[in-house]
Protein backbone atom coordinates (compact mmCIF):
# COMPACT_ATOMS: atom_id res chain seq x y z
CA UNK A 1 0.00 0.00 0.00
CA UNK A 2 3.05 2.49 0.24
CA UNK A 3 4.11 3.14 -3.13
CA UNK A 4 7.44 4.82 -3.75
CA UNK A 5 6.35 8.17 -5.34
CA UNK A 6 9.40 8.44 -8.30
CA UNK A 7 7.93 5.52 -10.00
CA UNK A 8 4.40 7.22 -10.91
CA UNK A 9 6.89 10.14 -12.13
CA UNK A 10 8.53 7.40 -14.32
CA UNK A 11 5.78 5.90 -15.56
CA UNK A 12 3.85 9.23 -16.18
CA UNK A 13 6.72 10.06 -18.37
CA UNK A 14 6.70 7.37 -20.77
CA UNK A 15 3.07 7.66 -20.95
CA UNK A 16 3.16 11.40 -21.81
CA UNK A 17 6.19 11.11 -24.30
CA UNK A 18 4.50 8.04 -25.85
CA UNK A 19 1.42 10.44 -26.21
CA UNK A 20 3.41 13.21 -28.03
CA UNK A 21 5.22 11.88 -30.11
CA UNK A 22 2.12 9.82 -31.19
CA UNK A 23 0.45 12.91 -31.83
CA UNK A 24 3.37 14.10 -33.94
CA UNK A 25 2.82 11.15 -36.36
CA UNK A 26 -0.71 11.81 -36.94
CA UNK A 27 -2.15 8.99 -35.94
CA UNK A 28 -6.23 8.45 -35.90
CA UNK A 29 -7.42 10.14 -32.56
CA UNK A 30 -11.24 8.06 -32.29
CA UNK A 31 -10.97 4.68 -31.24
CA UNK A 32 -12.88 2.14 -33.56
CA UNK A 33 -13.40 -1.38 -31.99
CA UNK A 34 -13.61 -3.22 -35.43
CA UNK A 35 -10.57 -2.10 -37.17
CA UNK A 36 -6.50 -3.47 -36.44
CA UNK A 37 -5.32 -0.21 -36.92
CA UNK A 38 -3.72 1.58 -33.40
CA UNK A 39 -5.13 4.46 -32.53
CA UNK A 40 -3.38 7.29 -30.01
CA UNK A 41 -5.02 5.89 -26.99
CA UNK A 42 -5.53 1.83 -27.34
CA UNK A 43 -2.06 0.31 -28.16
CA UNK A 44 0.10 2.91 -27.39
CA UNK A 45 -0.45 3.44 -23.75
CA UNK A 46 -0.31 -0.03 -22.86
CA UNK A 47 3.01 -0.85 -24.73
CA UNK A 48 4.35 1.77 -22.94
CA UNK A 49 3.41 0.37 -19.67
CA UNK A 50 4.37 -2.55 -20.30
CA UNK A 51 8.01 -2.19 -22.01
CA UNK A 52 8.50 0.55 -18.54
CA UNK A 53 7.52 -1.92 -16.20
CA UNK A 54 9.59 -4.83 -18.30
CA UNK A 55 12.68 -2.20 -17.92
CA UNK A 56 12.47 -1.55 -14.39
CA UNK A 57 12.26 -5.15 -13.34
CA UNK A 58 15.59 -6.20 -15.29
CA UNK A 59 17.72 -2.57 -15.32
CA UNK A 60 15.99 -0.16 -13.50
CA UNK A 61 14.07 3.40 -14.31
CA UNK A 62 15.82 6.50 -16.03
CA UNK A 63 14.51 9.65 -17.18
CA UNK A 64 16.19 8.74 -20.65
CA UNK A 65 15.68 5.20 -20.68
CA UNK A 66 11.66 6.22 -20.38
CA UNK A 67 11.92 8.73 -23.12
CA UNK A 68 13.30 6.26 -25.38
CA UNK A 69 10.30 3.41 -24.44
CA UNK A 70 8.14 6.02 -25.39
CA UNK A 71 9.47 7.01 -28.83
CA UNK A 72 9.81 2.97 -29.32
CA UNK A 73 6.05 2.31 -28.48
CA UNK A 74 4.45 4.92 -30.12
CA UNK A 75 6.41 3.88 -33.40
CA UNK A 76 5.09 0.55 -32.73
CA UNK A 77 1.62 1.05 -32.65
CA UNK A 78 1.91 3.31 -35.62
CA UNK A 79 2.91 0.50 -37.75
CA UNK A 80 0.91 -2.41 -35.72
CA UNK A 81 -1.52 -2.55 -38.65
CA UNK A 82 1.99 -4.02 -40.62
CA UNK A 83 3.51 -6.42 -38.24
CA UNK A 84 0.78 -8.27 -37.02
CA UNK A 85 -1.79 -7.77 -39.58
CA UNK A 86 -5.55 -9.01 -39.56
CA UNK A 87 -6.43 -11.95 -41.67
CA UNK A 88 -9.89 -12.12 -43.75
CA UNK A 89 -11.23 -15.60 -44.61
CA UNK A 90 -12.40 -15.90 -48.25
CA UNK A 91 -15.88 -16.58 -48.10
CA UNK B 1 2.59 -36.54 -3.32
CA UNK B 2 2.17 -33.13 -5.49
CA UNK B 3 -1.11 -33.16 -7.53
CA UNK B 4 0.34 -31.31 -10.42
CA UNK B 5 2.67 -34.87 -11.32
CA UNK B 6 -0.09 -36.71 -10.45
CA UNK B 7 -3.00 -35.03 -12.60
CA UNK B 8 -0.58 -34.70 -15.64
CA UNK B 9 0.21 -38.57 -15.80
CA UNK B 10 -3.67 -39.32 -15.60
CA UNK B 11 -3.85 -36.46 -18.36
CA UNK B 12 -1.89 -38.54 -20.48
CA UNK B 13 -3.01 -41.79 -19.78
CA UNK B 14 -6.20 -40.45 -20.55
CA UNK B 15 -5.02 -39.20 -23.72
CA UNK B 16 -3.32 -41.96 -24.94
CA UNK B 17 -6.28 -44.19 -24.82
CA UNK B 18 -8.61 -41.99 -26.34
CA UNK B 19 -6.62 -41.75 -29.39
CA UNK B 20 -6.57 -45.48 -29.56
CA UNK B 21 -10.45 -45.55 -28.91
CA UNK B 22 -11.69 -42.71 -30.91
CA UNK B 23 -12.48 -43.63 -34.74
CA UNK B 24 -13.04 -40.03 -36.48
CA UNK B 25 -9.71 -38.26 -37.19
CA UNK B 26 -10.48 -34.81 -35.73
CA UNK B 27 -11.80 -36.34 -32.28
CA UNK B 28 -8.23 -38.39 -32.31
CA UNK B 29 -6.07 -34.41 -32.75
CA UNK B 30 -8.28 -33.37 -29.88
CA UNK B 31 -7.31 -36.15 -27.97
CA UNK B 32 -3.87 -35.58 -29.35
CA UNK B 33 -4.24 -31.85 -27.74
CA UNK B 34 -5.07 -33.19 -24.56
CA UNK B 35 -2.26 -35.23 -24.04
CA UNK B 36 0.04 -32.43 -24.95
CA UNK B 37 -1.46 -30.59 -22.16
CA UNK B 38 -0.44 -33.56 -20.00
CA UNK B 39 3.34 -34.01 -21.34
CA UNK B 40 3.76 -30.10 -20.41
CA UNK B 41 2.81 -30.23 -17.29
CA UNK B 42 4.67 -33.33 -16.52
CA UNK B 43 8.07 -31.69 -18.31
CA UNK B 44 7.41 -28.61 -16.33
CA UNK B 45 6.74 -30.80 -12.76
CA UNK B 46 10.52 -31.43 -13.08
CA UNK B 47 11.45 -28.25 -13.32
CA UNK B 48 12.88 -28.08 -16.91
CA UNK B 49 11.56 -24.63 -17.56
CA UNK B 50 13.13 -24.14 -21.09
CA UNK B 51 12.31 -27.25 -22.33
CA UNK B 52 8.59 -26.56 -21.56
CA UNK B 53 8.38 -23.60 -23.61
CA UNK B 54 10.52 -24.93 -26.65
CA UNK B 55 7.70 -27.44 -26.83
CA UNK B 56 4.37 -25.87 -26.31
CA UNK B 57 5.33 -23.34 -28.48
CA UNK B 58 6.29 -26.17 -31.37
CA UNK B 59 3.29 -27.94 -30.36
CA UNK B 60 0.81 -25.66 -32.43
CA UNK B 61 2.92 -25.53 -35.17
CA UNK B 62 2.33 -29.51 -35.47
CA UNK B 63 -1.26 -29.31 -34.70
CA UNK B 64 -1.72 -27.02 -37.99
CA UNK B 65 0.36 -29.35 -40.20
CA UNK B 66 -2.08 -32.24 -39.03
CA UNK B 67 -5.16 -30.21 -39.45
CA UNK B 68 -4.11 -28.77 -43.26
CA UNK B 69 -3.38 -32.86 -44.26
CA UNK B 70 -6.87 -33.65 -42.66
CA UNK B 71 -8.54 -30.94 -44.45
CA UNK B 72 -6.61 -31.73 -48.01
CA UNK B 73 -7.55 -35.60 -47.63
CA UNK B 74 -11.41 -34.40 -47.08
CA UNK B 75 -11.25 -32.32 -50.12
CA UNK B 76 -9.69 -34.65 -52.09
CA UNK B 77 -11.79 -37.74 -51.37
CA UNK B 78 -14.80 -36.01 -52.06
CA UNK B 79 -13.97 -34.54 -55.55
CA UNK B 80 -11.77 -38.31 -56.84
CA UNK B 81 -15.66 -40.17 -56.00
CA UNK B 82 -17.60 -37.30 -57.83
CA UNK B 83 -14.75 -37.49 -60.81
CA UNK B 84 -15.02 -41.46 -61.01
CA UNK B 85 -18.82 -41.58 -61.02
CA UNK B 86 -18.61 -39.66 -63.79
CA UNK B 87 -15.82 -40.91 -66.21
CA UNK B 88 -14.51 -44.43 -64.71
CA UNK B 89 -11.53 -45.30 -66.57
CA UNK B 90 -9.88 -42.19 -66.14
CA UNK B 91 -10.19 -42.36 -62.30
CA UNK B 92 -8.10 -45.04 -61.11
CA UNK C 1 -2.72 -29.97 1.57
CA UNK C 2 -3.78 -26.45 0.36
CA UNK C 3 -7.52 -26.00 -0.30
CA UNK C 4 -6.64 -23.48 -3.62
CA UNK C 5 -4.67 -26.36 -5.34
CA UNK C 6 -7.26 -29.55 -4.08
CA UNK C 7 -9.98 -26.96 -5.86
CA UNK C 8 -8.36 -26.69 -9.09
CA UNK C 9 -7.19 -30.58 -9.35
CA UNK C 10 -10.93 -31.38 -8.62
CA UNK C 11 -11.69 -29.42 -11.30
CA UNK C 12 -9.05 -30.75 -13.42
CA UNK C 13 -10.29 -34.38 -13.32
CA UNK C 14 -13.72 -33.62 -13.80
CA UNK C 15 -13.26 -31.61 -17.28
CA UNK C 16 -10.93 -34.54 -18.36
CA UNK C 17 -13.40 -37.32 -17.88
CA UNK C 18 -15.98 -35.07 -19.84
CA UNK C 19 -13.61 -34.17 -22.85
CA UNK C 20 -13.17 -38.13 -22.53
CA UNK C 21 -17.11 -39.00 -22.66
CA UNK C 22 -18.65 -36.06 -24.86
CA UNK C 23 -19.58 -37.42 -28.35
CA UNK C 24 -19.99 -34.43 -30.46
CA UNK C 25 -16.82 -32.92 -32.18
CA UNK C 26 -17.49 -29.00 -31.45
CA UNK C 27 -18.70 -29.13 -27.75
CA UNK C 28 -15.07 -31.21 -26.96
CA UNK C 29 -13.55 -27.76 -27.68
CA UNK C 30 -14.75 -25.69 -24.39
CA UNK C 31 -13.83 -28.36 -22.11
CA UNK C 32 -10.21 -28.40 -23.43
CA UNK C 33 -10.29 -24.56 -23.00
CA UNK C 34 -11.58 -25.02 -19.74
CA UNK C 35 -8.33 -27.51 -19.37
CA UNK C 36 -5.43 -25.45 -20.27
CA UNK C 37 -7.08 -22.92 -17.99
CA UNK C 38 -6.68 -24.95 -14.92
CA UNK C 39 -2.89 -26.89 -16.31
CA UNK C 40 -1.61 -23.20 -16.46
CA UNK C 41 -2.85 -21.87 -12.86
CA UNK C 42 -1.50 -25.37 -11.49
CA UNK C 43 1.94 -24.38 -13.54
CA UNK C 44 2.47 -21.03 -11.55
CA UNK C 45 1.13 -22.16 -8.08
CA UNK C 46 3.83 -25.36 -8.55
CA UNK C 47 7.11 -23.05 -9.50
CA UNK C 48 6.47 -19.83 -7.71
CA UNK C 49 8.99 -17.45 -9.58
CA UNK C 50 8.71 -15.28 -12.88
CA UNK C 51 10.16 -18.17 -15.16
CA UNK C 52 7.05 -20.24 -14.44
CA UNK C 53 4.35 -17.31 -15.49
CA UNK C 54 6.17 -17.05 -18.45
CA UNK C 55 6.04 -19.98 -18.95
CA UNK C 56 2.24 -20.53 -18.28
CA UNK C 57 1.98 -17.51 -20.47
CA UNK C 58 3.16 -19.13 -23.51
CA UNK C 59 2.01 -22.36 -22.95
CA UNK C 60 -1.94 -20.59 -22.67
CA UNK C 61 -1.70 -18.59 -25.56
CA UNK C 62 -0.28 -21.51 -27.80
CA UNK C 63 -2.66 -23.70 -27.01
CA UNK C 64 -5.15 -21.36 -27.34
CA UNK C 65 -3.84 -20.88 -31.16
CA UNK C 66 -3.89 -24.94 -31.86
CA UNK C 67 -7.89 -25.18 -30.37
CA UNK C 68 -8.52 -22.11 -32.98
CA UNK C 69 -6.90 -24.16 -35.69
CA UNK C 70 -9.02 -26.76 -34.57
CA UNK C 71 -12.56 -25.02 -34.57
CA UNK C 72 -11.61 -23.54 -37.91
CA UNK C 73 -11.28 -26.40 -39.78
CA UNK C 74 -14.53 -28.10 -38.20
CA UNK C 75 -15.91 -24.95 -39.68
CA UNK C 76 -14.19 -25.74 -43.26
CA UNK C 77 -14.98 -29.32 -43.25
CA UNK C 78 -18.93 -29.01 -42.82
CA UNK C 79 -18.30 -26.31 -45.75
CA UNK C 80 -17.10 -28.78 -48.28
CA UNK C 81 -19.67 -31.62 -46.94
CA UNK C 82 -22.43 -29.15 -47.93
CA UNK C 83 -21.24 -27.68 -50.95
CA UNK C 84 -19.74 -31.57 -52.27
CA UNK C 85 -23.10 -32.97 -52.13
CA UNK D 1 -10.73 -23.80 7.14
CA UNK D 2 -14.24 -21.93 6.80
CA UNK D 3 -12.74 -17.99 6.33
CA UNK D 4 -10.32 -20.02 3.10
CA UNK D 5 -13.74 -21.21 1.52
CA UNK D 6 -15.25 -17.39 2.38
CA UNK D 7 -11.92 -15.66 0.67
CA UNK D 8 -12.57 -18.55 -2.42
CA UNK D 9 -16.31 -18.01 -3.37
CA UNK D 10 -15.91 -13.72 -3.17
CA UNK D 11 -12.67 -14.02 -5.31
CA UNK D 12 -14.57 -16.01 -7.79
CA UNK D 13 -17.33 -13.95 -7.88
CA UNK D 14 -15.07 -11.34 -8.55
CA UNK D 15 -13.65 -12.53 -11.18
CA UNK D 16 -16.71 -13.24 -12.63
CA UNK D 17 -18.14 -10.15 -12.50
CA UNK D 18 -15.07 -8.34 -13.90
CA UNK D 19 -15.18 -10.41 -17.04
CA UNK D 20 -18.31 -10.62 -18.37
CA UNK D 21 -18.95 -7.24 -18.37
CA UNK D 22 -15.64 -6.56 -19.70
CA UNK D 23 -16.36 -9.11 -22.54
CA UNK D 24 -20.14 -7.81 -23.13
CA UNK D 25 -19.11 -4.48 -23.16
CA UNK D 26 -16.44 -4.60 -26.12
CA UNK D 27 -19.35 -6.59 -28.30
CA UNK D 28 -18.57 -10.52 -27.85
CA UNK D 29 -22.35 -12.05 -27.92
CA UNK D 30 -22.62 -9.82 -31.03
CA UNK D 31 -21.16 -11.59 -33.82
CA UNK D 32 -18.47 -14.22 -34.28
CA UNK D 33 -15.04 -12.62 -34.45
CA UNK D 34 -13.50 -15.29 -36.19
CA UNK D 35 -14.40 -18.28 -37.98
CA UNK D 36 -14.13 -20.86 -35.90
CA UNK D 37 -16.37 -19.04 -33.28
CA UNK D 38 -19.89 -19.31 -35.38
CA UNK D 39 -19.42 -23.60 -35.36
CA UNK D 40 -19.41 -23.59 -31.70
CA UNK D 41 -22.73 -20.96 -31.80
CA UNK D 42 -24.64 -23.23 -34.12
CA UNK D 43 -23.65 -26.17 -31.83
CA UNK D 44 -25.14 -24.98 -28.91
CA UNK D 45 -27.97 -23.11 -30.54
CA UNK D 46 -28.88 -26.60 -31.92
CA UNK D 47 -29.20 -28.14 -28.16
CA UNK D 48 -31.06 -25.77 -26.72
CA UNK D 49 -29.26 -22.40 -25.74
CA UNK D 50 -28.90 -19.02 -27.21
CA UNK D 51 -27.52 -17.99 -30.35
CA UNK D 52 -25.71 -15.06 -28.43
CA UNK D 53 -24.60 -17.12 -25.77
CA UNK D 54 -22.98 -19.25 -28.08
CA UNK D 55 -20.84 -16.79 -29.55
CA UNK D 56 -19.94 -15.42 -26.52
CA UNK D 57 -18.16 -19.04 -25.48
CA UNK D 58 -16.99 -19.74 -29.09
CA UNK D 59 -14.86 -16.52 -28.55
CA UNK D 60 -13.68 -17.07 -25.67
CA UNK D 61 -12.49 -20.55 -26.91
CA UNK D 62 -10.89 -19.44 -30.18
CA UNK D 63 -8.99 -16.21 -28.81
CA UNK D 64 -7.58 -15.19 -25.05
CA UNK D 65 -10.35 -12.95 -24.46
CA UNK D 66 -10.95 -11.20 -21.02
CA UNK D 67 -11.08 -13.96 -19.10
CA UNK D 68 -7.74 -15.07 -20.41
CA UNK D 69 -6.64 -11.80 -18.62
CA UNK D 70 -8.25 -12.25 -15.43
CA UNK D 71 -6.04 -15.33 -15.48
CA UNK D 72 -3.43 -13.96 -16.42
CA UNK D 73 -3.29 -10.87 -14.28
CA UNK D 74 -3.78 -12.79 -11.40
CA UNK D 75 -1.00 -15.38 -12.09
CA UNK D 76 1.32 -12.32 -12.87
CA UNK D 77 0.48 -10.44 -9.92
CA UNK D 78 1.35 -14.13 -8.17
CA UNK D 79 4.90 -14.12 -8.83
CA UNK D 80 5.95 -10.39 -9.47
CA UNK D 81 3.93 -8.12 -7.88
CA UNK D 82 1.66 -4.91 -9.15
CA UNK D 83 4.12 -4.62 -12.36
CA UNK D 84 3.39 -7.74 -13.81
CA UNK D 85 -0.30 -7.29 -14.27
CA UNK D 86 1.18 -4.65 -16.67
CA UNK D 87 3.71 -6.76 -18.64
CA UNK D 88 0.53 -9.35 -18.50
CA UNK D 89 -1.52 -6.93 -20.36
CA UNK D 90 1.35 -6.45 -23.15
CA UNK D 91 1.40 -10.58 -23.34
CA UNK D 92 -1.96 -10.95 -23.79
CA UNK D 93 -2.31 -7.81 -26.66
CA UNK D 94 0.47 -9.47 -28.71
CA UNK D 95 -1.30 -13.22 -28.03
CA UNK D 96 -4.71 -11.41 -29.22
CA UNK D 97 -3.18 -10.38 -32.45
CA UNK D 98 -1.71 -13.53 -32.97
CA UNK D 99 -5.10 -15.02 -33.19
CA UNK D 100 -7.14 -12.37 -35.63
CA UNK D 101 -8.56 -10.47 -32.75
CA UNK D 102 -8.32 -6.45 -32.66
CA UNK D 103 -7.53 -6.98 -28.77
CA UNK D 104 -9.73 -4.32 -26.86
CA UNK D 105 -11.31 -6.63 -24.92
CA UNK D 106 -7.98 -8.41 -23.19
CA UNK D 107 -6.03 -5.54 -22.86
CA UNK D 108 -8.71 -3.76 -20.84
CA UNK D 109 -9.74 -7.01 -19.17
CA UNK D 110 -6.02 -7.09 -17.89
CA UNK D 111 -5.78 -3.80 -16.59
CA UNK D 112 -9.14 -3.86 -14.42
CA UNK D 113 -8.38 -7.23 -13.45
CA UNK D 114 -4.87 -5.70 -11.58
CA UNK D 115 -6.74 -2.81 -10.56
CA UNK D 116 -8.86 -4.82 -8.55
CA UNK D 117 -6.44 -7.10 -7.12
CA UNK D 118 -4.86 -4.48 -6.22
CA UNK D 119 -7.67 -2.63 -4.12
CA UNK D 120 -8.05 -6.17 -2.74
CA UNK D 121 -4.54 -7.04 -1.93
CA UNK D 122 -5.48 -6.64 2.39
CA UNK D 123 -7.26 -9.43 2.81
CA UNK D 124 -7.45 -11.97 -0.19
CA UNK D 125 -4.55 -13.12 -1.26
CA UNK D 126 -3.46 -13.57 -5.14
CA UNK D 127 -3.60 -17.11 -5.12
CA UNK D 128 -7.07 -17.23 -4.33
CA UNK D 129 -8.01 -14.96 -6.96
CA UNK D 130 -6.34 -17.94 -9.66
CA UNK D 131 -8.79 -20.60 -8.44
CA UNK D 132 -11.38 -18.37 -8.30
CA UNK D 133 -10.80 -17.72 -12.23
CA UNK D 134 -10.98 -21.15 -12.53
CA UNK D 135 -14.23 -22.20 -10.73
CA UNK D 136 -15.63 -18.59 -12.63
CA UNK D 137 -14.49 -20.55 -15.97
CA UNK D 138 -15.81 -24.10 -15.16
CA UNK D 139 -19.53 -22.68 -14.38
CA UNK D 140 -19.46 -21.22 -18.00
CA UNK D 141 -17.23 -23.48 -20.59
CA UNK D 142 -17.94 -26.79 -18.05
CA UNK D 143 -20.52 -27.77 -16.29
CA UNK D 144 -24.04 -27.18 -18.31
CA UNK D 145 -23.93 -25.35 -21.70
CA UNK D 146 -27.19 -24.30 -22.91
CA UNK D 147 -27.81 -22.82 -19.26
CA UNK D 148 -24.80 -20.96 -18.89
CA UNK D 149 -25.59 -19.37 -22.56
CA UNK D 150 -29.52 -18.38 -21.69
CA UNK D 151 -27.77 -16.65 -18.63
CA UNK D 152 -25.06 -15.09 -21.22
CA UNK D 153 -28.04 -14.20 -23.53
CA UNK D 154 -30.10 -12.48 -21.23
CA UNK D 155 -27.08 -10.19 -19.82
CA UNK D 156 -26.33 -9.40 -22.87
CA UNK D 157 -29.72 -8.21 -23.70
CA UNK D 158 -30.00 -6.19 -20.41
CA UNK D 159 -27.19 -4.28 -20.73
CA UNK D 160 -28.08 -3.62 -24.66
CA UNK D 161 -24.70 -4.91 -26.46
CA UNK D 162 -26.76 -7.79 -28.70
Amino acid sequence: MNVPYTLIYFYGISIISSIIIGILLKMPLKPNTNSFEGNILFPTVFVALGLTAIAEFLFGLDIILCVIIGVFSALFSKYINRIFPGVDYGN
Amino acid sequence: MDVLPLISILSCILGGIGVILHTDYINKIIMFAFLEAGLIGLITSFYYLDVSIISSILEPIGTVILLLGALKYAHLKRTKKKYSSEVPILAR
Amino acid sequence: MDIVILTIGTIMVIVGLRIFLTRSRALKLPYVCCLNFCMAALIVLYIKSPMGALTAVVYFISSTISSNAIAHTIGEMKKIEKTMK
Amino acid sequence: MEIEVIKLIIASIICWINFVVVDTYFGLPKKPGVSGAEVIGKKIEKIGGNINGGYFMGNIVCSPDASAGTLMAAIFYYAMGFEGGLIAALLIFIGNRLCNDPGYAGTIGTITATILIYLCSGFIEPQYFIAGMVIAIFTIQGFHHAYASKLLGSIAKKMGRI
